[in-house]
């Protein structure tokens, strides 16, 4: 039983675990429940998408990104689109680059309805995941309608769309909004503010800001630490810059700033400003092409370029590297889950071991983008 | 702040330290030796009107033409709202460089990762093991000219 | 039970020994294997009870594929895990291990004996009925302890932990609040108990409304037992999410089904022994003063006290599927914190108020103010 | 129970007997220390058995409840949280084996001979009565002295465990706090 280490008992988190979010490897040492120690191991879903990239072309690579963070393919889609048009210095249409915000932001929101649901069936609490499933069911029919996907849509391509959005699809749209921000009620009525889940996550796990720069983290993480930063209003891209929204940041409502209960309710908070911002965007829709034109063999001039956009988790970049040719030199994928992971060693120290189980679930990580 | 400006700063600051300015990347970037690469990175974090207090990404790319092998650092400033690209070439026989982990450290993980992939070793890292790949797994799959194994202890690859 | 063995051996008349064994052996096997058989009905519906419930809630159907409306999916359940492989892990204590779901399941069943259905419904008629129940359910944590270290495996040795600490915790404000009922009657009997809450307005003379420190006391029962069988919020030993299932992770096929039982029948138990204490037993609420045949009164009796039991089960399942989880010191102070001060200085007001109205309840009070 | 007919009460008691006896000897030859213990569970359970044989169906119940519930479980833990319970392997040597058969057989041999001295008051087969009020009866008036006593060695024993807990925390806490000081010069755990 004792280790090395005659204190500590040595227990292995997974590879496979319930709730560490996919094929994650925590190495703890516990004295009793608490955790001295956490080794996290990664790497089991590494497929090195890196070393792919280099070997297909531009366009062949977009599928690939679908597969980076499964719960939001497109904007993983959309970040590497807008890298590789960056790149090669293509303008998209008006039309196009609405309806890659409409899916975007849709898409936020189906990957937060996971987020929230799967934090709180960690807590225990298995009724919010299924709600979380019931209204992401929606917004798969919806892209199920423009792609005839429903986890990799593959559908935001280098130059615009791969399709304009169907008949029906607007309407269709505005009827989940009007069904959906009722329903944000309902989870607050059900989960967010129930007290043992506030008495779980309240001052657990708390980020300070220097903490939160230091690691890298991004996305909603960050922002609950208090610090509004937010690419979309930052820096935007795409039509971001027209829209009227907000940026929620923690402010320790139910304990301090940074806590695991913040990080859970900015993803609330940020499913109401997709909701607000979808809404904006059917309302400018104009008709227009949903594609630049772009050259059936893709050529850029050899340059490095670095783009990063909001992704539901984080802040996703691409570092690429064109030598000319049709495939790309390097692509290195900075992905906020990594970063976000690399904090877990620190904040794990001293909790109980249900307590990192509220820590990766507050932190939202998800492993295929960690290891690509 | 424009980045030629950070450029000025640094080489009056550093002086033959910082190598090149290179426009033609976006966002632009600096090419710094990499004797320097720590006291560089320590500046840019704490000098009042650059702030770099985040480490976006920390890349290496293997260069194999010019026979070098780079680092990579995309800096940026949420405070300050402006980016950098630090980079450090390094000769691509034995790519060794000091580790930026003391001043940021979620590069300990990045740099890990580069270590992994494209064998660059960073002298004063805590823990440089592999992170992606398998403890044992031998050659730097980003390299240029690596060599696909064909097994991988039983297993045909 | 014993009175009916009395009664057909004295019918026997002057009939061997050997015979007189035989009978009464078989008289008790019978008996027993009714009770199974009954318990092992109600068990099979209470799984599927527990997934028509948690499906209502989080607004999915639930089982409805094998018999109308998926009726039989017990059974199927049940064939399922007869047919399962059963798996022994290679490093486990065979022994320990293959005994302790046996041992589980024998505490749980056995804890149905004292119960009373009806007036004259019952297997046995215990005189310490109550402290029986109590003293037979805390085998039950000997035998997940066992169960526990049997696995080897350290997770399972968490849950062990956890859940004897659990229990061993919660029997404390058990026992108290249950005590502070039971001077009430001044026996453990259970038909003395059940005896003393009839009339009243069918209602007000059970011993909830006895008096106020009854009422506390339910209320305090109520939470503890939930805890007593390891249901959420308090699900600790079995948190999936944390210590992947507790004591019963490395268990398979029956085994684990002996486990998934017993958790069933424990809540059977507590919430019969709620019913019995506190609910008025298979008093008939309202017409207990009819003249009516004696079977059909027998009838309805059973049926008030069943109905009264599953309402209590169906209030578990309820908050079940509603609320998260507490973590195991917040649960710990939960027991040592509020509840057990609460129910000491309950048993106290409850004995003085014993005292102060020689027994008699605020109904029986109100009602001879009425009669002067 | 005694107006059962007493052929069945006879099997039980030989039933509860056999359990008893069977897993006492696998207390003590068990070679398992984490099984012995959990042999005991059978034998405390079984003298539960005799003592509701016998009438004392309170007296059972509680040597249940506090035997195997309390007593049990502590003794369990116990093993379970020693050092090395796992690979803990008791050898029976023989001259601890001749030393154990001389004391046992020395100690059943008084304990028969006391048995056989005592002047037993045989009540013979009774109907069943309750013993609980009896008992609490007589714990409120004849042996209050000895009841009290008894709870006030537990207080006792309970205060000396928490003062023990307690000062190993304190102990702890000051190591805690010496690692923290020192924290500064250890490398950074990537």
């Amino acid at each position: 039983m004792a280790g090395a280490d005659e204190k500590f008992m040595q227990v292995s988190m997974g590879p496979q675990h319930p709730s560490t979010h996919g094929v994650l490897r925590l190495l703890v040492k516990t004295d009793g429940e608490v955790l001295s120690s956490i080794k996290p191991y990664i790497g089991y879903l590494h497929r090195g998408l890196e070393k792919i990239a280099e070997r297909v072309t531009y366009p062949q690579f977009t599928p690939f990104t679908d597969r980076l963070d499964y719960l939001a393919s497109m904007n993983c889609n959309l970040a590497y689109a807008m890298t590789v048009e960056r790149l090669l210095g293509i303008e998209v249409p008006r039309r196009a680059q609405i309806i890659r915000v409409i899916m975007a932001e849709l898409n936020r929101i189906s990957s937060h309805l996971i987020a929230f649901g799967s934090l709180s069936a960690d807590m225990g609490a298995f009724t919010p995941f299924l709600f979380g499933i019931r209204e992401r069911e929606f917004i798969n029919d919806l892209f199920e309608m423009a792609c005839g996907a429903r986890l990799t849509y593959n559908y935001i391509r280098i130059g615009g769309v791969s399709q304009d959005i169907p008949g029906g699809f607007i309407e269709k749209a505005r009827e989940f909004l009007d069904y959906f921000p009722p329903k944000i009620k309902e989870y607050n009525d059900l989960i967010s503010y129930n007290s043992i889940f506030i008495k779980r996550l309240a001052d657990i796990a708390v980020i300070r800001p220097e903490d939160a720069f230091d690691y890298g983290i991004t996305g909603p993480n960050l922002r609950a630490s208090g610090i509004p930063w937010d690419l979309r209003r930052d820096e935007p891209y795409l039509v971001y810059g027209e829209l009227d929204f907000e940026v929620p940041v923690g402010r320790g409502e139910m304990g301090s700033t940074g806590d695991a209960w913040d990080r859970y309710m900015m993803r609330i908070y940020e499913m109401e400003q997709s909701a607000k911002i979808v809404r904006q965007c059917l309302a400018m829709l104009e008709p227009g092409d949903h594609t630049a034109k772009v050259p059936k063999v893709l050529k850029p001039p050899a340059g490095e370029v670095y783009v990063r956009a909001e992704n539901p988790r984080g802040e996703l970049g691409f570092y690429l590297i064109s030598d000319g040719s049709t495939k790309p030199y390097r692509l290195r994928i900075r992905a906020p889950s990594f970063a976000t992971l690399s904090i877990v060693p620190k904040l794990g120290k001293g909790v109980m071991i249900a307590d990192l189980v509220a820590i990766i679930g507050s932190l939202d990580i998800i492993l295929p983008e960690i290891d690509r | 702040m424009e980045a030629k400006k950070i450029y000025e700063i640094l080489s009056g600051r550093f002086g033959s330290a910082i190598q090149q300015f290179q426009e033609n990347t976006l966002p632009p970037s600096i090419v710094v030796g990499h004797q320097a690469i720590v006291e560089v990175c320590d500046f840019l974090k704490k000098a009042e009107e650059l702030e770099f207090l985040s480490l976006i990404c920390l890349s290496a790319v293997d260069m194999q033409e010019k026979g070098k092998m780079a680092v990579v650092y995309h800096l940026g400033s949420m405070r300050q709202r402006h980016t950098i690209v630090l980079k450090v070439e390094l000769d691509r026989g034995s790519p060794h460089v000091r580790t930026v982990g003391t001043v940021w450290p979620v590069a300990a993980w990045y740099e890990r990762e580069a270590y992994d992939l494209l064998g660059v070793v960073f002298d004063g890292h805590p823990d440089l093991r592999r992170i992606l790949m398998p403890e044992d797994w031998e050659g730097y799959p980003l390299r240029k000219d690596y060599v696909y194994p064909k097994r991988y202890h039983t297993w045909d690859v | 039970m014993i009175g009916l063995v009395r009664d057909i051996v004295t019918s026997l008349g002057n009939a061997g020994p050997l015979v007189r064994l035989l009978v009464t052996v078989a008289i008790m096997l019978a008996s027993a294997l009714i009770v199974l058989g009954i318990v092992l009905l109600y068990e099979g519906f209470a799984t599927y009870a527990e997934r028509k419930v948690a499906g209502d809630i989080q607004a999915r159907i639930g089982p409805n594929r094998v018999g109308p409306y998926g009726l039989l999916q017990f059974v199927a359940d049940g064939v399922k895990l007869l047919l399962k492989e059963d798996i022994i892990p290679f490093y486990a204590d065979r022994w320990l291990f293959v005994l302790a779901p046996y041992i589980v399941f024998t505490a749980s069943f056995a804890a149905f004996v004292p119960l009373s259905y009806s007036e004259h419904v019952y297997v046995a008629d215990l005189n310490v009925g109550v402290l029986y129940i109590i003293a037979i359910s805390s085998v039950v944590s000997m035998a997940i302890l066992m169960g526990s270290w049997g696995s080897n495996n350290k997770w399972s040795l968490f849950g062990g932990m956890r859940a004897v600490a659990q229990i061993i915790s919660y029997e404390i404000p058990i026992v108290l609040s249950l005590l502070a009922a039971v001077i009430v009657p001044a026996s453990l009997d259970m038909k003395d108990i059940i005896g003393c809450q009839a009339g009243g307005l069918g209602i007000f003379r059970w011993l909830l409304f006895n008096n106020p420190f009854t009422l506390l006391a339910f209320f305090v029962y109520f939470i503890a037992a939930i805890a007593e069988v390891n249901r959420t919020p308090f699900d600790i030993p079995e948190a999936e999410s944390e210590i992947v299932a507790g004591y019963h992770t490395e268990y398979t096929g029956m085994r684990f089904a002996f486990f998934f039982m017993a958790e069933y029948g424990d809540m059977f138990v507590v919430s019969a022994l709620a019913t019995t204490l506190f609910l008025g037993g298979w008093q008939v609420p309202f017409i207990g003063g009819l003249a009516m045949p004696v079977w059909l009164r027998e009838l309805l009796e059973v049926a008030v006290f069943f109905g009264k039991v599953f309402l209590l089960i169906y209030v578990m399942m309820w908050i079940r599927w509603t609320l998260p989880r507490l973590r195991v010191d917040q649960l710990m102070d939960l027991c040592w914190k509020y509840l057990t001060p609460i129910a000491f200085f309950n048993l106290i007001g409850a004995s003085i108020w014993v005292l102060a109205f020689h027994g008699k309840g605020v109904y029986d009070l109100i009602a001879g103010l009425y009669a002067h | 129970m005694s107006a059962v007919p007493s052929t069945v009460h006879l099997l039980f008691f030989y039933f509860f007997a056999a359990m008893t006896i069977a897993s006492a000897l696998l207390v003590v030859l068990l070679r398992n220390i984490v099984q012995s213990a959990f042999a005991l569970f059978f034998t405390l359970f079984g003298v539960a058995g005799i003592y509701i044989l016998l009438g004392a169906d309170f007296v059972g119940v509680t040597q249940v409840l506090i035997y195997i519930g309390g007593v049990m479980i502590l003794i369990v833990f116990g093993v379970m949280l020693t050092h090395n319970s796992y690979s803990v392997d008791i050898f029976n040597r023989l001259g601890t084996l001749v030393m154990g058969t001389i004391s046992a057989i020395v100690t059943f041999t008084i304990i028969y001979y006391a048995i056989r001295q005592v002047p037993w008051r045989l009540i013979g087969y009774k109907a069943s009565i309750p013993t609980t009020r009896p008992i609490g009866t007589l714990l409120m008036t004849d042996y209050l002295l000895p009841f009290e006593l008894a709870s006030v060695l537990l207080v006792l024993a309970m205060v000396g465990a928490a003062y023990l807990i307690r000062s190993e925390l304190r102990v702890g806490k000051e190591r805690k706090d010496r690692d923290k000081r020192g924290a500064g010069l250890e490398r950074k755990d990537a």
